[in-house]
């Protein structure tokens, strides 16, 4: 069992996101930080990438943020090696950054110079976990999750409330750490209500072993709740606490205050996933 | 690197790939929906059921105007020393080739059971062609555009409302085509149950890039046609301009098994190349090099200047830093500036089938005002470029050769003009009239 | 009032009135070009000599993208209750029926050895397409155009500069269309050696209506091949909209002796009519009624409400007050509008074989946000008058009506938007996308 | 032979034009009558029309500045009625305003209602002495020349340089009064230079008996010497005489000392015929 996975054994995992050198480097360490000071089981970490097609605008503006605050994959690679957490962390990116990286220093033979190979050999190298790449359908998968495999690194696929039986079946036998159910159609982004058709996407995954964790517009404590007494494995909430770093980013708010509210906020979504847990009809797992 | 996959059956999946490129690099929740696309499309289009293909090209001919000419320009072909026919994509409906592809897919939508389709522009033909498509065919439509080319291309938007398609403007990043597309992913993302994204090139996820060559492919099947009677045999070259790579297929694609000439010789008694010679124009812009450090390329030649990696959905041929992320693209062409090409004709240019070349900007407005006072045509900006590749190329292209006049310039006036006064354009007419 | 002379040779001198309508009234110094263009006319267009028409249709097929199509508009057919066609000369090159025109003189000019072009433009479409077919057949061409006009219309002066034509502004009076043919008449009394003055429409001395017409009759010839193919029988309404009336004449030339319909009857099993139907459309500007005190003329509808009198060269209806001064016209259509209509159009609607109907400027604009909402057409503003009437009408039409679609409406999209703004048109879309 | 005709008698005739009513009725008047002072033998007379392709800028500005001036057809037979100048009249116009023509007062029978004989029965009650229509050719000219015969009134017909033989024939055997010997191509307006055309005119047209007046582009009494010298029975002048008025109007000069100037170019050009005559070769008519 991979450290992603064992993550969801004690209970809900709460799976914050963030991304990586939102509004610049030194803030965002601090607020990673926060993060697992504010209860994270898993943490995912976004490589910023400059066609987010699969984003809504909170996470796109963190994204320009942090490339106009001239973020590169050899900077990530260096923030990710520098964190002082001890979750394990999910590098979040699209594929062409993958597709794209060479290594500086090749090591063994004449392949595995660029693409994921080396990619995947730098992540371990620094302390990644594992990998979700919104881009990559199973279709496109082989030659990334064949350097997970090789590594021993996660890679987590994303199902869809569009996702047809077929292709659910294929998306979980490719994926390792946990599974990641879409809780609605559409982008990335906070909203208010919880989708009918989350409930509807954890029953269909109800016989899979992975666990199972849910993101796409998570908010709230309440909402996190909800999620978890509806079968959830975990909860990943991403916008919910960019809009926290955008604030604090747009007020001039010190660092050490928005820090203070990411935390905080953690604390609310880590506990109604919790106490989600202890309102579940017959849990499944403990 | 050793991604190669075996080819996709060839019976179900049409096209997925292009060699190496290609392929669908898109969100899980998209993919039912391109894997129903992909069904519509072998079905409909590739086995023309219930009568799909005979439908689209009966709307091609009364709606679209098909087929159109070809016609000899008797100006440059003396200038040029040789035949010089130009395939009139200008006159299709709308001004531009883009109705082929438009039409096709909103058909297809509407075959699909589709209730609304959703496109992206940027600055050129793409929706406005798919507005009138989709009121054509009493379809809704929402066009995403960037809210700077909104501001810029204040025609097209006319043409979109008044065709009663909703424009919606795109606020983020710079408020271009890249942000439009994005944006447009988003809708569809959301949409996808009941909504057909209408990609505007033969870029995208498969079976995009196929599907669009194939709605477009009427261009070179009349052209093939015409030239043989016109002529007595197939060009000796076929050049078009590049952006996506839309009109470009349009006109090659029934070139590239030409294969060595048979039949009778030319009227005119021109040797027949071995095979017809196929020439992608990109815009050169302002220069070739690459501005690393601000992630810009003053170019949008991705054929020729790009690497593989993947964007939009396809793995393809990329303006992209060493990081791999994609850089701003440029040309005075706003239908050619895009980072990314077609991933048919990035693994055509592979494997030496077409030649990719490149024109830039100032040749390009020497070639615009130069087909508009020689033969009475005012091309856009974008096939201005296939037009100065005859000027520019040291090429020997043979005694018959063929441009696809994608577009019209209409829409380019202001721009061509503006552009025109800040460089110095031999041939440019002096606009002195205005008060 | 007896005027009548016997009816001139019709060897000799083709189509030179109309009943009593027509005729040559111009300055002596011009008679000889006159008469000159008459013999030209007669050799070269009604002979062949030379094998001039076959040249004309060839360059109208390839340059300008003839046949147009006949296209059924499904969402009008289904509005109106019966089978509206569409003849769809917005797709000839230059956007408008007014190329046939410009190109048939232009090379006739250039058979008769003239070396230079001269025409007038209002705000329409008359000098791009001029410009256009000079550029084409490598011609020295003028276009005078009013000043006011030129600032009102910079897309239209941007056009013809680019295809290499000098824009002559003309400052005399109010700077519009009217001026702008007087100093064109003035240019060609100086130059009447060398050059020919491409007239816009049916209207001026003969040979000019009758020549003019003959040009615009492929429209006819086409529309009723086509209803044939298509429908199995001539129309039985054929709807055009009419300023000079060329457009008009053109699709009506070859319906005007359609005689009783013979033949299979209609797919659709309708009754065809015993004769063609014919319908000029005016522009009924804001209103019929005229204020003679200011000599205006809301409104550009000579054939409904103006009176016989001379005009640039010729007998004909027109606008003017009792002491035969010529009227201001107005129209939301900067095509139709003029005090005058062409000399055969006017004997026709004399005749009763002609109706002379108008629609006002309101409906116009209603019935151009309809075509291009339902249809996906833009039409000119001077087609909507056309399409108007379809809206308009009590008059059974028939089963099977022709709308001649003369013109796309990019021309127009300021104007309409703007002049939309103004009043309450209720399908007119919103315009808040900008910002 | 008509009182026109007869002005030819004498020596070369100075025909002078003006717009009636230009810049206004009353002024118009005076200039009117300056003309006749500075030695006019034959007045061409302006009935304003609002199309008047036939003439130049110049004229067309004295149009446009009667016409806005409120003249009517009425008007202008009003005014030459009004006038007070002993030479004869000749009604310089476009045909719409002959054709539209109607009689307030019917005479005679059903015919002649409209049109042309009562305009001309009209223009002769005013003592109006002949017309130039020129939009009007010889092609269309029946109406108005059965009517100017029976009226005895004479009609001018414009001789251009560009009138081959057979139309000049015909020309010349429909004009009364003189034959308007257009100079050159083009339309009215002052011009610095004789071209030779006028030259090759009047050859062409010595055979005919008809006073020949030459016309278009006169401006100086060198000018006119030159075209008598050259052959012609008169000359005449318009275009150089409307620049004083449109001057005298534009700078606000009072209509007296417009006059005078009007006056004296008058006599000017008249000299410079008179002198003409004396220079030629072989004087065919004294
Ligand atoms: C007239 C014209 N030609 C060419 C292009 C480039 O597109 P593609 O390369 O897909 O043909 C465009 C795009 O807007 C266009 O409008
Ligand atoms: C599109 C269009 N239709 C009609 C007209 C009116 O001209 P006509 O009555 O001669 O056809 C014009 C004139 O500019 C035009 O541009």
């Amino acid at each position: 069992m991979s450290d992603i996975e064992a993550a969801f054994e004690d209970g809900p995992a709460f799976v914050p996101y963030l991304a990586a050198g939102d509004p610049e480097i030194d803030a965002s360490q601090r607020y990673v930080e926060a993060l697992a000071a504010g209860g994270a089981d898993v943490i995912e970490l976004g490589l910023p990438f400059s066609e987010p097609i699969a984003e809504g605008p909170t996470i796109q503006s963190a994204i320009v943020r942090s490339l106009e605050g001239g973020m590169t994959v050899d900077d990530y690679f260096e923030f990710v090696d520098s964190l002082d957490v001890d979750v394990p962390v999910v590098c979040m990116t699209y594929y062409n950054l993958i597709y794209q990286y060479e290594d500086d220093e090749p090591q063994g033979g004449s392949e595995g110079q660029k693409g994921p190979a080396p990619f995947v050999r730098k992540a371990k190298e620094v302390g990644i976990d594992g990998f979700v790449v919104p881009d990559l359908p199973a279709e496109e998968a082989d030659p990334l999750r064949t350097a997970c495999d090789e590594a021993g690194l996660d890679l987590i696929f994303i199902v869809a409330p569009t996702t047809n039986e077929e292709r659910l079946d294929r998306l979980v036998s490719l994926s390792s750490g946990y599974v990641y159910v879409q809780a609605r159609l559409g982008v990335t982004g906070a909203r208010e209500d919880v989708s009918e058709r989350t409930t509807a996407s954890l029953d269909r995954l109800a016989g899979y072993d992975l666990p199972k964790a849910v993101g796409f517009g998570i908010k709230s404590g309440e909402q996190a709740r909800d999620i978890v007494a509806g079968g959830a494995d975990g909860i990943i909430v991403g916008s919910a606490l960019v809009d926290v770093v955008a604030d604090g980013y747009e007020s001039d708010e010190p660092v050490a205050e928005t820090a203070d509210r990411l935390e905080a906020l953690c604390r609310e979504l880590k506990q109604g996933a919790v106490a989600g847990a202890q309102d579940r009809p017959t849990p499944e797992r403990t | 690197m050793s991604e190669s996959k075996p080819d996709p059956d060839p019976e179900t999946e049409a096209d997925a790939k292009f060699g190496d490129y290609g392929g669908q690099y898109v969100p899980e929740a998209l993919m039912p929906a391109i894997e129903e696309l992909q069904d519509a499309y072998e079905r409909y289009v590739l086995d023309n059921e219930d009568g799909f293909m005979d439908e689209f090209r009966r709307r091609l001919r009364d709606f679209g105007g098909r087929p159109t000419p070809l016609q000899r320009a008797d100006t440059l072909s003396e200038r040029y020393d040789r035949d010089v026919y130009l395939k009139r994509e200008d006159l299709l409906h709308g001004g531009a080739h883009k109705l082929n592809n438009a039409l096709g897919q909103c058909l297809l939508a509407k075959y699909m059971g589709k209730e609304r389709i959703i496109a992206e522009t940027g600055a050129g033909q793409h929706g406005p062609a798919t507005a009138m498509a989709a009121a054509h065919l009493g379809m809704p439509c929402e066009i995403y555009m960037g809210r700077r080319d909104i501001n810029r291309q204040r025609p097209n938007v006319f043409r979109m409302r008044i065709n009663g398609a909703e424009v919606n403007p795109v606020t983020t990043g710079r408020g271009t085509l890249k942000e439009a597309i994005s944006e447009t992913m988003r809708d569809w993302a959301t949409t996808v149950e009941n909504t057909h994204y209408i990609i505007g090139s033969i870029v995208g996820p498969a079976p995009f890039p196929a599907m669009v060559r194939d709605f477009h492919s009427v261009i070179s099947e009349e052209t093939r046609k015409q030239a043989k009677e016109q002529y007595g045999r197939l060009p000796d070259s076929v050049v078009a301009c590049a952006g996506g790579g839309s009109n470009t297929m349009g006109i090659f694609a029934d070139f590239v098994d030409s294969g060595p000439q048979s039949g009778p010789e030319s009227a005119s008694g021109g040797e027949p190349r071995a095979d017809v010679g196929l020439y992608a124009v990109e815009a050169g812009g302002s220069s070739l090099s690459v501005d690393e450090e601000r992630g810009v390329a003053p170019n949008s030649a991705s054929l020729s200047t790009g690497s593989e990696g993947v964007l939009h959905g396809a793995r393809t041929k990329l303006l992209q830093d060493s990081d791999g992320q994609i850089m701003e693209s440029h040309s005075v062409s706003s239908g050619l500036d895009y980072a990314g090409v077609g991933p048919e004709l990035a693994h055509l240019v592979d494997e030496e089938r077409v030649e990719a070349v490149n024109v830039d900007d100032d040749a390009a407005l020497e070639a615009f005002h130069r087909l508009s006072q020689a033969e009475g045509i005012i091309p856009a900006l974008e096939t201005a470029h296939a037009l100065g590749f005859l000027e520019e190329t040291d090429r020997d292209l043979g005694e018959f050769v063929v441009i696809n006049v994608s577009g019209r310039g209409d829409k380019d006036l202001e721009a061509a003009l503006e552009e025109t006064e800040q460089r110095d354009i031999p041939n440019a007419p002096e606009m002195e009239v205005f008060e």
